[in-house]
C-alpha cells in the first residue's frame, strides 16, 4: 500500500488552522480509495499523527511513521519542517511544504528531498508588492508598507525579499514583530494608526490573524489597504471582527470555493458515507482547499513516479523522483475535477519550488466568502533567486553538501 | 520481606554514606548500568533513540538541574527553558565557531556558559521568594528567548533565525547530524545523564547539599546556624544552570537538530520540566529520572493504545490524553503528594514488612 | 501639543486598559489564592473553558458531539435552537459552581493541609484535564463569541478629543476601544464587590484564615470545602468574565487559555493575596509595557512587551518583595 | 485494662468515648495501638505521657485533623455523645460543641490578634452584641492580648500566639474543649491563670476538657481523671488524686522522690529508666 | 562576688571567666512596639546565664539581637571585649555563636542526622568541585565531622532516630535534635530559647544534664530562656528578668527570687 503520513494538528494553539488543513488532506486520500481503490490500483493508508503544532511531537511522529513506508512528508509547520530536512533527507524520505517551510528549499541542487512547489514564501512578499504595484499603476514609491509578523522562524522569512523589494521599489518598509501567540496588539496597531502606512501586510497564523483583523477593523484601517500572507485568509481569520472585516485581502496560491468537480465526488464518496476525517464541515473553506490540493500534488506524484518505474507500490526514493518529475497541466488538473484549481507548472532537479505564481483573495463578509480577484501571476524571480541562491549556498556550505543535479 | 537490609552491616561512615547503603540496591544498580550501557546500545533503533530515549536522557539531566535548585534548595523556577536555550545557543555558537574541538567539550562549556547566566538571574532570590520568585524568574525565561530571537549574532544571522546542529563528533564518531547513529546518541547522552547523576548525588549527600536544604526547609533559621544564603543559593542556581545548560545543548544538538527558540524553548519547557520534577518527587534524584520517564513515555504510550492500537481519531487521542495525564497527576498527588520516588520509598517499606502490614 | 507627548498620553490611556484586561485575569487567580493559598494555574483554561461553554450554550451545540459522533458513528452537532446571551450566561454560571464543587470534592479535598507547590501542581493536572475535556465538549476549532458587548475605537472620544491636537495633521484624536472601556467598568465593579466580601465579611475572614493555616481553620469549625467551592466558584465567574472580554476581541480558542502569562506579572507586582492589587498592578504593567514598547522597542527591535512586564514586576519585588499590596512576609524565629 | 467509666467519680454522663482506637501514619507507622479513653460530662479529664507517647494524635484522631496528615484511624470509634463522629468534618465537630486548641498555636499569621478570635465564632449565629460580649469576655481573661488586638498574629511572641489559639476557642463557646499543652511556653503566672480559666469555665459553665499535657504537676491538680500514655498505649489511669498518689507516676512524671522534689542538678543519671511497657 | 572584673566562683565551685558578651543600652523597636528598652547585661565565660520574664517580654527578641537577626536601632554588642560591627547572622554562626529557637527550627525535609551535620557548616570546608567528585578531601571531611556529629547524638541518645526524617518526630524529640545540632557546632557560647517547653518532669531532667554536662565538659557559655522556674533556679548561675522589654532585675537565682518587683510582675508567688 501507499503510506501517506498526516502530521497533523487539532489541538493547541494553531488547531483552528490545522484541522481544515488535515480534514482536506485526508478526505482527498479517502476519496482516492473509496472511488479508485487507490492510486493506480494501490490502496492508500493515511496514517495520523497529531503533533500540536510541537516540534518534539513532530519528531516522535516522524519517527513512528518513516518506518512503515512513509511516502512524503506535509509537515505543516515551519518548525518541523526544518527539524525534518536533514533527518529525511538522510533517510531518503521526500518533504513536500507547500507554501511554507524553509525557503530556499526550492534549490533541488542543495536539497535532494524537500520540494515547496508550487510557491513559496518569497514569492508571497513578491505577489504581494506585484499586487500593490499593480493597483498603483507601478509605481509605489514613497509609500509605506508595515509588516505585521508572528515573531518566529515562520514570520522572518519575507522580511528579507521585502527589504529586497523596498530598495529596488522605493518604498518604505517597517517590521512590527507580534510574539505568539498574539493575543495582544495593542502597541502594533497604535503605532499602525500614529504612522498611518499606505498598506499593513501581515505574516501570521493562529490567533494572531484574528486579533489583528479584529485590531485594523477597530482603529478602521481601510480592509482594502489591509494583505496577509495565504496562512492569514482563512474564514475563521475574519468571521470573529464580522462586517468590519469586508474587503480584507489574502495572497493565495490555489483557488478557493467548492465550485470544483471534485468536490461532489468528495460529497458522495467521503462526506455522506460518513467517512470524512474530521466533522465533514470544512469542506470548501480555504484551508480545507490547500489541505486537498496537497494531497492531490502527493497523489499525481505518486502516479508519476508508478509511471517512471513502472512499480505501484512506490518506495520513498521513488516518490521523490516522482516529484522531481512532477508536471501539472490544465488538462491533467481538469481531469482531476479540479479545473484551473491551481497554475499549471513543472518540477525539475533544480527547481524543486515550482513556478511561484500568486494570486489574491478577497473577503466578502455579506456572503462569507473569499472570492479570487487577481490571477495567478509571475513573481520576482530575479530578486528571489538571488536570496535562495544565497541562502541555500551557506546551508550546503555549512553542511558541505555536493550538488545534486 | 522481599526487600531485605538485615544483616547487611556498615561497620564504617564512609560505608553508610556510600550512594546505595543497601546490598540490595546496589545490585540493582549495577545491573540497570549494565544493562543501559553494554545492552541498550545493540538493541537500539531510530525510533526508539529520537522519539523515547534521547527525550527521557535529556529531560531526566534537566529535572535533575531543576531539582536541585528547586527540591534540594527550594527555590521554585519557571526559567529553566531559557536556561536550556542558553546552553543551545552556546553550544551552537561553539559548535560553529570551533568545528574540530570534541562534542563533549562543546556541551560542557555551554553548561558552563548557562551556569553564569543562571548565577546572574538567580541574584534576585536573595529577596524574591516562593511563588513570587517562580513567577520573577519568568522574566529570565522571557528575556533569553526574546533576545536569541532578537539578535542574529547568536543564530549566525540565518534567514529564519532557526538554529541548525551541523556534523561534529566525538573521537570520529559522528553525535550531531542527521548521520549520527543511534546507538552513539544513546551513548553521549547517556554519559553526560551519568555524569550528571553522579554529581548531583554527591553534591546533595555533602556539606553543600545540606546548605541547601536547610535553605530550602527554613532560611533564617539556616541563616542564623551560619549558612551564607547567598553563596548557597547562588551555588545552587550554578549547579542547576550547569546541569539545564548541558541538557538545552544535548537536546538542541543531538536530539531535535534544528531549533526554534520561542518554539522549542518557550515557557511550555519550562513548566514541563517542573512537571517532572514535582510529579517524580522533590529533593530526590531517583524522581527526577521517574518523573522524566513518566512525562515522555505516557504521552507515547497513550497515542500508541489510542490511535494506533483503538484507531481512535488522533484530535480525540490527542485530547483524551490531556484528560488521562491531568488526571493522573491529580490522582498520583493525592494517592502521594510527594511524587513517584516517595510512593517508591514505600513501597519498599512495605516490602521490607512483608507479610506484615506494619 | 507636539505629537510624541499626544501619542503619549494616547499609549498611557491604552496601557490602562490593556491593564485592565489583564487585572481581570489576574483578580480570579488572587481570589483562589486568597482562600486557600493554591496558585492557581488553571485560571486561564478556566476562562477558555466557561467561553467555549457560554457559546456553546448560546448556539445550541451538543457537549461531546465529536466524541460520541467517533464511538457510535452518528452525525449529531446541534440541538437546533439558539439561546440568548443572558440567559446562556446564567447558565455557564451555574455550569461554573458545579465545576468548582467537583474540583473542590475530587480534588482539594484530598489535599488539604499540603504544601504550595503540591497544590499548585495539583491545579497544573487540573489545567490539563479541563482543556482536554473543553476540546472534546466543545471542539477545537475557532468560535466567534458575540454577547453584543461593542467593538471598536470609540468614535465619541476620538471627535472630541481632536481639538487637542491643535491643529495638530497627524492627530485624530485619542483611540479608545469601546470593549475595552466596558471591561473597566466591569473590573471597577468586580474589585468593589470582592474587596468588600473579603474584608468586610464572616466568609471573608474565613477565606484569609484558611489561606494561613488549613489545619487551624479547620480547627476552629471553618468549612474549608463551603469556602473552597465558594471562592473557587467566585474564580470560576471572574473567569467567565475574562472570557466573554477576551473571547470577544479574539475568538474563543486554545490561546484564551495563555492569557494566564500575561496575568501573572500583574499578580506578582500587586501582590498575590491583594484585590486592590490587581487591578493597580495591571494598570502599571499596562502602562509600562506600552510605554516601554512605544519609546523603547522601536530601538531594540520591538516584540518587548512580554518580557518587560515581567521585568517590571521583578523590579518592584525587590524592593518589596510582597508586591505592592501583597501580605507581609512574616519573618520570625 | 480498668472500664474507665466505672471509676469515673465526676460526671454522669460520659460525652466523648474513644474506643479501642488505632492510628496509622503515611500508611505504614503505626502510632496508637489501641487507646481507649473516657471523657465524662463536666469533667476535666487528662491525658499524659512523653514525648511521642501519642497525646497530639489522640485528640487529632478524636477532631478528625488526622487526614491532612496523612494519617488514618483503621480501627476503633469515636462516640460523642453516644453517635459515631468517625467521619464528620472537623467542621461538624465544631458545632456539635467540641473544638480543639492545636499544640504549637497555629495562629494565622496574617491575620490581626483580634481577627484571628473572631474566626472562632465562626460557627456562631447568635449575632454581633454576643460576639461582642464574649471577645470582651476574652480580653478580660488575657489583657495581654486586647494590648496587641491590632498586630499581625505572625508577629506575636510564643506565648501571646498561646493566648490567641485558647482564646479563639473559646470564642465558639464550645460544650468540650480538646486542649493540646495549653501551658507550653507560658509564664509560670500565667500557666497558672489558664489554668484557673479551665477550671473557672469547667465549674461555672460546665465545659468538659480533655487535656494532653507533659507539665503532669499542674494537670493532676486540676483535673479529676488521668490517662497515661506510653508509645500508644493507655498504660494507667485513675481518678487525678489517686495518680497523684501513685509512687510511679511521682517519680517519673512529677519529678518527687521520697524526699520531695529534687534538685535539676542533682539528676545524675539520664539514662532511660524502667517503663512500663516499651 | 559579682562584680569581679576576673570572673567569680560559683557554688558548686565552677570557675567563672571574664566578660564573654555583653549588651550595652540596647533598645530595639517593631514600629510603634518597643521589644527592648535600654537594656545592659553581660554573659561570662563558661557560666549559664537564664533570661526570665513574662511572655512577650522581649526574650527571644534579644536572643535574635545577639544572633544578629534583629538590629537594635540602639546599643552595641560587645563580643569578647571587641565592639561587634553589623553581621550578618551568618557571620556571627561562624564567631561560635549557636542557638536553639522557641519555635522549632529543625529543617523538616531531612534526616536527623544531616539536620545535626548542618550544626558542622562552619567547620567544613572543602570546596564544590571536591564534593562534586566526592574524592579526596570531600569525602574525609565528611567522615571526621560525622564521627563528632555521632559523639553528640550519642551523648543526647537519640541513635535510634539517626536517619528519621524530623518531620515524623515528635515534639520532645525535635527539641533534642535541636540542641543537637547547635552542640555539634561546639559554640563559644550557647543560645537556649525556651529548650524544655512541652517536656514532663522526666524529661527536663534529662534535658537540665545535658545543659550541665555540655557547661561542664566542654566549657561551654550558655544563656538560657526557660519558664520552668524549678529549672533555672536550679540550673543558672545568674539571671537576668525582664518584663515588657525592661530590664526588672539581675542576679544569682536567690537574689531574684526575693526581688519583690520579680516577683509582682512574673512569679506571683514566691518560688522555692
Ligand atoms: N505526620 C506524622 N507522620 C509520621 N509519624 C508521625 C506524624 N505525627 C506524629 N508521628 C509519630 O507519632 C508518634 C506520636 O506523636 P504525637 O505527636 O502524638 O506525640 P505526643 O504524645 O503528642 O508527643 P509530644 O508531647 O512531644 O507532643 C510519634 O512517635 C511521632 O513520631
Ligand atoms: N518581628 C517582629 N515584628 C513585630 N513585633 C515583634 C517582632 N518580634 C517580636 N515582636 C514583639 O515584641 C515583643 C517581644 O517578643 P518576644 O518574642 O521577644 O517575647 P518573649 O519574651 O520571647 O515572649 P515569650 O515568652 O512569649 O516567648 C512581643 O510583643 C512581640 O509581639
Ligand atoms: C505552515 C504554516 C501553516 C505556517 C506556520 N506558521 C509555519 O510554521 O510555518
Ligand atoms: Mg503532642
Ligand atoms: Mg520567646
Amino acid at each position: 500500500d501507499l503510506v501517506f503520513p498526516s502530521l497533523s494538528y487539532r489541538t493547541g494553539p494553531y488547531a483552528a488552522g490545522g484541522i481544515p488543513f488535515a480534514d482536506g488532506y485526508a478526505d482527498y486520500f479517502t476519496m482516492l480509495n473509496e472511488r479508485d481503490g487507490g492510486i493506480g490500483g494501490e490502496p492508500i493508508r493515511l496514517v495520523e499523527c497529531e503533533t500540536g503544532y510541537n516540534t518534539e511531537k513532530g519528531v516522535e511522529c516522524y519517527e513512528s511513521t518513516k518506518g512503515e513506508g512513509a511516502l512524503v512528508y506535509q509537515p505543516l509547520s515551519t518548525g518541523i519542517t526544518y527539524q525534518l530536512i536533514p533527518k529525511a533527507t538522510a533517510d531518503g524520505i521526500p518533504i513536500h511544504t507547500m507554501g511554507y517551510g524553509r525557503t530556499s528549499a526550492a534549490n533541488g541542487n542543495v536539497f535532494s528531498n524537500v520540494f515547496n512547489y508550487p510557491a513559496n514564501y518569497w514569492n508571497g512578499a513578491s505577489g504581494v508588492v506585484n499586487y500593490l504595484l499593480e493597483s498603483n499603476g507601478g509605481d509605489i514609491n514613497g509609500k509605506k508598507i508595515a509588516l505585521v509578523y508572528h515573531n518566529s522562524a515562520y514570520g522572518k522569512e519575507p522580511i528579507r525579499t521585502l527589504e529586497e523589494l523596498s530598495k529596488k521599489h522605493g518604498f518604505e518598509l517597517k517590521a512590527l514583530p507580534v510574539d505568539h501567540p498574539g493575543q495582544e496588539q495593542k502597541s502594533q496597531w497604535l503605532q499602525i494608526r500614529r504612522d498611518r502606512p499606505d498598506y499593513v501586510v501581515i505574516w501570521g497564523w493562529g490567533v494572531m490573524n484574528q486579533v489583528a483583523v479584529q485590531e485594523a477593523a477597530n482603529i478602521r484601517f481601510p480592509m482594502e489597504n489591509f494583505i496577509g500572507v495565504w496562512w492569514s485568509g482563512a474564514e475563521h481569520d475574519v468571521l470573529s471582527a464580522g462586517d468590519a472585516a469586508n474587503g480584507y485581502k489574502a495572497i493565495t496560491f490555489h483557488n478557493v470555493g467548492s465550485d470544483f468537480p471534485v468536490f461532489d465526488d468528495i460529497k458522495k464518496h467521503v462526506v455522506d458515507a460518513g467517512k470524512a476525517a474530521g466533522a465533514g464541515d470544512q469542506v470548501g473553506t480555504v484551508l480545507y482547499n490547500r489541505g486537498l490540493y496537497a494531497a492531490m500534488l502527493a497523489a499525481e506524484a505518486v502516479k508519476t513516479a508508478q509511471d517512471m518505474h513502472g512499480v505501484t507500490d512506490i518506495t520513498p526514493q521513488q516518490m521523490r523522483d516522482g516529484m522531481e518529475a512532477l508536471e501539472i497541466t490544465e488538462e491533467k488538473m481538469a481531469a482531476l475535477g479540479m479545473p484551473n484549481f491551481g497554475p499549471s507548472f513543472k518540477v525539475s532537479c533544480e527547481n524543486h519550488g515550482g513556478p511561484g505564481l500568486v494570486g489574491v483573495n478577497q473577503w466578502d463578509a455579506a456572503s462569507k466568502t473569499w472570492s479570487l480577484i487577481s490571477d495567478f501571476k509571475p513573481t520576482d524571480g530575479e530578486v528571489i533567486g538571488a536570496l535562495v541562491a544565497e541562502d541555500s549556498g551557506a546551508y550546503a556550505a555549512e553542511n558541505k553538501i555536493e550538488p545534486n543535479c | 520481606m522481599f526487600y531485605r537490609e538485615a544483616g547487611d552491616f556498615k561497620i564504617s561512615y564512609t560505608q553508610d554514606n556510600q550512594t546505595f547503603p543497601i546490598r540490595f540496591d546496589r545490585y540493582r544498580y549495577y545491573a540497570v548500568m549494565i544493562f543501559a550501557f553494554a545492552v541498550v546500545p545493540f538493541l537500539i533503533n531510530d525510533y526508539w533513540a529520537n522519539a523515547i530515549m534521547l527525550p527521557f536522557l535529556i529531560y531526566a539531566i534537566a529535572a535533575i538541574g531543576l531539582n536541585i535548585l528547586t527540591g534540594y534548595c527550594g527555590q521554585v523556577s519557571l526559567g529553566t527553558g531559557g536556561f536550556m536555550a542558553v546552553g543551545a545557543y552556546a553550544c551552537y555558537k561553539l559548535m560553529t565557531a570551533f568545528p574540530d574541538v570534541s562534542m563533549f567539550i562543546h556541551v560542557l562549556l555551554a553548561g558552563g556558559i548557562t551556569a553564569l547566566v543562571g548565577v546572574l538571574f538567580g541574584l534576585p532570590s536573595l529577596r524574591i521568594k516562593g511563588f513570587y520568585l517562580a513567577v520573577a524568574t519568568l522574566a529570565a525565561q522571557f528575556f533569553l528567548v526574546w533576545l536569541f530571537n532578537r539578535v542574529p549574532w547568536f543564530y549566525n544571522y540565518s534567514a529564519s533565525g532557526q538554529i541548525n546542529a551541523p556534523e561534529r563528533d566525538v573521537f570520529g564518531i559522528i553525535i550531531t547530524g542527521p548521520n549520527a547513529p543511534a546507538w552513539a546518541t544513546y551513548l553521549f547522552c547517556l554519559i553526560f545523564l551519568t555524569l550528571c547523576a553522579l554529581i548531583a548525588r554527591n553534591l546533595t549527600r555533602g556539606t553543600v547539599g545540606r546548605k541547601w536544604m536547610a535553605i530550602r526547609d527554613m532560611d533564617i533559621a539556616a541563616e542564623i546556624i551560619g549558612v551564607n544564603p547567598l553563596k548557597a543559593k547562588m551555588t545552587a542556581f550554578a549547579v542547576s544552570s550547569f546541569f539545564v545548560g548541558i541538557s538545552g545543548a544535548l537536546f538542541f544538538a543531538v536530539y531535535l537538530g534544528a531549533v526554534e527558540v520561542g518554539e522549542v524553548f518557550g515557557i511550555q519547557k519550562s513548566f514541563l520540566v517542573l512537571f517532572m520534577v514535582i510529579i517524580g518527587g522533590l529533593g530526590s534524584i531517583f524522581g527526577s529520572f521517574a518523573g522524566a520517564a513518566f512525562l515522555v513515555l505516557l504521552p507515547v504510550v497513550l497515542k500508541v493504545v489510542g490511535a494506533d492500537m483503538l484507531g481512535w481519531p488522533t484530535d480525540i487521542v490527542a485530547h483524551l490524553q490531556l484528560v488521562i495525564v491531568g488526571a493522573l497527576i491529580i490522582v498520583f498527588l493525592i494517592m502521594e503528594p510527594h511524587g513517584l520516588a516517595q510512593l517508591w520509598r514505600v513501597a519498599k517499606e512495605k516490602l521490607r514488612l512483608w507479610p506484615f502490614p506494619h | 501639543m507636539p505629537d510624541s507627548l499626544l501619542f503619549g498620553t494616547e499609549v498611557v490611556l491604552n496601557g490602562l486598559m490593556a491593564g485592565v484586561l489583564y487585572a481581570l485575569v489576574a483578580l480570579g487567580f488572587v481570589l483562589i489564592y486568597k482562600a486557600s493559598g493554591i496558585f492557581n494555574y488553571a485560571q486561564g483554561v478556566m476562562a477558555l473553558f466557561a467561553a467555549m461553554t457560554l457559546y456553546g450554550i448560546m448556539v445550541g451545540q451538543v457537549p461531546f458531539a465529536h466524541l460520541i459522533n467517533a464511538i457510535f458513528g452518528t452525525h449529531i452537532h446541534h440541538f437546533g435552537w439558539e439561546v440568548p446571551a443572558i440567559i446562556a450566561i446564567v447558565l455557564t454560571i451555574a455550569v461554573m459552581v458545579l465545576f468548582a464543587w467537583l474540583v473542590q470534592q475530587y480534588i482539594f479535598r484530598h489535599l488539604v493541609g499540603q504544601e504550595p507547590i503540591i497544590l499548585f501542581m495539583a491545579t497544573i493536572g487540573l489545567a490539563y484535564f479541563l482543556e482536554g475535556v473543553a476540546d472534546l465538549m466543545w471542539g477545537s476549532e475557532i468560535k466567534a463569541l458575540d454577547v453584543g458587548l461593542p467593538q471598536g475605537g470609540s468614535f465619541w472620544i476620538e471627535e472630541n478629543t481632536q481639538w487637542m491636537g491643535m491643529g495638530n495633521e497627524n492627530f485624530y484624536g485619542f483611540f479608545l476601544d469601546q470593549l475595552d472601556l466596558i471591561a473597566t467598568v466591569i473590573a471597577a465593579v468586580l474589585v468593589i464587590a470582592l474587596v468588600a466580601f473579603s474584608q468586610y465579611t464572616k466568609q471573608g475572614r474565613a477565606m484569609r484564615a484558611v489561606a494561613d493555616d488549613h489545619q487551624a481553620a479547620l480547627s476552629v469549625g471553618i468549612n474549608l470545602n463551603f469556602i473552597w467551592v465558594l471562592v473557587w466558584s467566585v474564580a470560576g465567574f471572574v473567569a467567565l468574565v475574562a472570557g466573554i472580554v477576551w473571547g470577544s476581541k479574539s475568538g474563543v480558542q486554545f490561546s484564551l487559555s495563555l492569557i494566564a502569562l500575561k496575568a501573572l506579572p500583574v499578580l506578582m507586582l500587586g501582590g498575590f493575596t491583594s484585590i486592590p492589587g490587581a487591578i493597580v498592578g495591571g494598570l502599571i504593567i499596562g502602562v509600562g509595557e506600552k510605554l516601554f514598547e512605544f519609546a523603547i522597542g522601536p530601538l531594540v527591535g520591538g516584540a518587548t512587551e512580554n518580557w518587560f512586564a515581567y521585568v517590571l514586576a521583578l523590579l518592584f519585588l525587590v524592593f518589596r518583595p510582597q508586591g505592592l499590596f501583597g501580605d507581609k512576609i512574616i519573618e520570625r524565629v | 485494662m480498668l472500664d474507665a467509666a466505672n471509676t469515673n467519680d465526676v460526671g454522669v454522663e460520659t460525652l466523648l468515648e474513644v474506643n479501642n482506637i488505632e492510628v496509622i501514619y503515611n500508611h505504614v507507622i503505626l502510632v496508637l495501638k489501641g487507646v481507649s479513653l473516657n471523657v465524662p460530662k463536666g469533667g476535666i479529664t487528662a491525658l499524659l505521657g512523653g514525648n511521642g507517647a501519642g497525646k497530639t494524635t489522640t485528640l487529632k484522631a478524636i477532631s478528625n485533623l488526622l487526614h491532612s496528615e496523612r494519617g488514618e484511624v483503621t480501627k476503633g470509634s469515636v462516640k460523642y455523645r453516644g453517635t459515631d463522629v468517625h467521619d464528620l468534618d472537623p467542621a461538624d465537630l465544631v458545632r456539635k460543641g467540641v473544638i480543639q486548641v492545636m499544640e504549637g498555636r497555629h495562629c494565622f499569621e496574617h491575620l490581626t490578634v483580634e481577627e484571628n478570635l473572631l474566626t472562632g465564632y465562626y460557627t456562631r449565629t447568635s449575632g454581633k452584641a454576643e460576639m461582642q460580649r464574649d471577645l470582651e469576655l476574652v480580653y478580660n481573661y488575657f489583657p495581654r492580648l486586647k494590648e496587641r488586638r491590632k498586630s499581625l498574629a505572625g508577629y506575636t511572641s510564643g506565648g501571646e500566639q498561646q493566648m490567641v489559639a485558647i482564646g479563639r476557642a473559646l470564642m465558639a463557646n464550645p460544650e468540650t474543649i480538646l486542649l493540646d499543652e495549653p501551658s507550653m511556653g507560658l509564664a509560670p503566672q500565667l500557666v497558672e491563670e489558664i489554668f484557673g480559666i479551665v477550671k473557672d469555665l469547667n465549674e461555672k459553665e460546665g465545659v468538659s476538657f480533655l487535656l494532653a499535657e507533659q507539665n503532669t504537676n499542674v494537670a493532676l491538680r486540676f483535673a479529676h481523671y488521668g490517662y497515661i500514655l506510653e508509645s500508644g498505649r493507655v498504660v494507667m489511669d485513675g481518678p487525678a488524686a489517686d495518680l497523684r498518689e501513685n509512687p510511679d507516676v511521682k517519680e517519673f512524671y512529677l519529678g518527687m522522690s521520697e524526699e520531695g522534689r529534687k534538685s535539676f542538678r542533682d539528676v545524675r543519671s539520664y539514662r532511660r529508666r524502667k517503663r512500663w511497657l516499651s | 562576688m559579682l562584680d569581679a572584673s576576673e570572673g567569680y566562683v560559683t557554688e558548686d565551685g565552677r570557675q567563672i571567666g571574664g566578660v564573654v558578651m555583653e549588651m550595652k543600652n540596647i533598645t530595639l523597636r517593631f514600629g510603634g512596639v518597643v521589644a527592648i528598652k535600654d537594656i545592659s547585661f553581660d554573659i561570662r565565660e563558661g557560666e549559664i546565664r537564664a533570661i526570665i520574664g513574662p511572655n512577650g517580654a522581649g526574650k527571644s527578641s534579644m536572643l535574635n539581637v545577639i544572633s544578629g537577626f534583629y538590629i537594635p536601632q540602639e546599643g552595641e554588642v560587645f563580643f569578647h571585649g571587641k565592639k561587634r560591627p553589623q553581621m550578618r547572622p551568618y557571620e556571627v554562626a561562624r564567631q561560635g555563636i549557636a542557638r536553639t529557637f522557641q519555635n522549632i527550627a529543625l529543617f523538616e525535609g531531612m534526616s536527623v542526622l544531616d539536620n545535626v551535620m548542618t550544626g558542622r557548616l562552619n567547620h567544613m570546608k572543602s570546596g564544590l568541585f571536591s564534593q562534586a567528585l566526592w574524592r579526596g578531601k570531600a569525602e574525609q571531611e565528611e567522615t571526621e565531622n560525622r564521627e563528632i556529629v555521632e559523639k553528640v547524638i550519642d551523648f543526647l541518645e537519640i541513635q535510634h532516630i539517626r536517619k528519621t526524617p524530623v518531620s515524623r518526630l515528635p515534639y520532645g524529640l525535635k527539641k533534642r535534635v535541636e540542641l543537637a545540632r547547635a552542640l555539634a557546632a561546639e559554640p563559644k557560647l550557647l543560645l537556649l530559647d525556651e529548650p524544655m517547653a512541652g517536656m514532663n518532669v522526666e524529661e527536663k531532667e534529662d534535658m537540665s544534664r545535658f545543659i550541665l554536662d555540655v557547661n561542664d565538659e566542654f566549657g561551654t557559655t550558655i544563656a538560657l530562656i526557660e519558664h520552668d522556674m524549678g529549672v533555672v533556679m536550679d540550673l543558672s548561675d545568674r539571671v537576668v528578668v525582664m518584663d515588657y522589654g525592661k530590664k526588672i532585675g539581675d542576679g544569682t537565682p536567690d537574689e531574684v527570687r526575693t526581688n519583690q518587683d520579680v516577683i509582682d510582675a512574673y512569679l506571683g508567688v514566691s518560688h522555692d
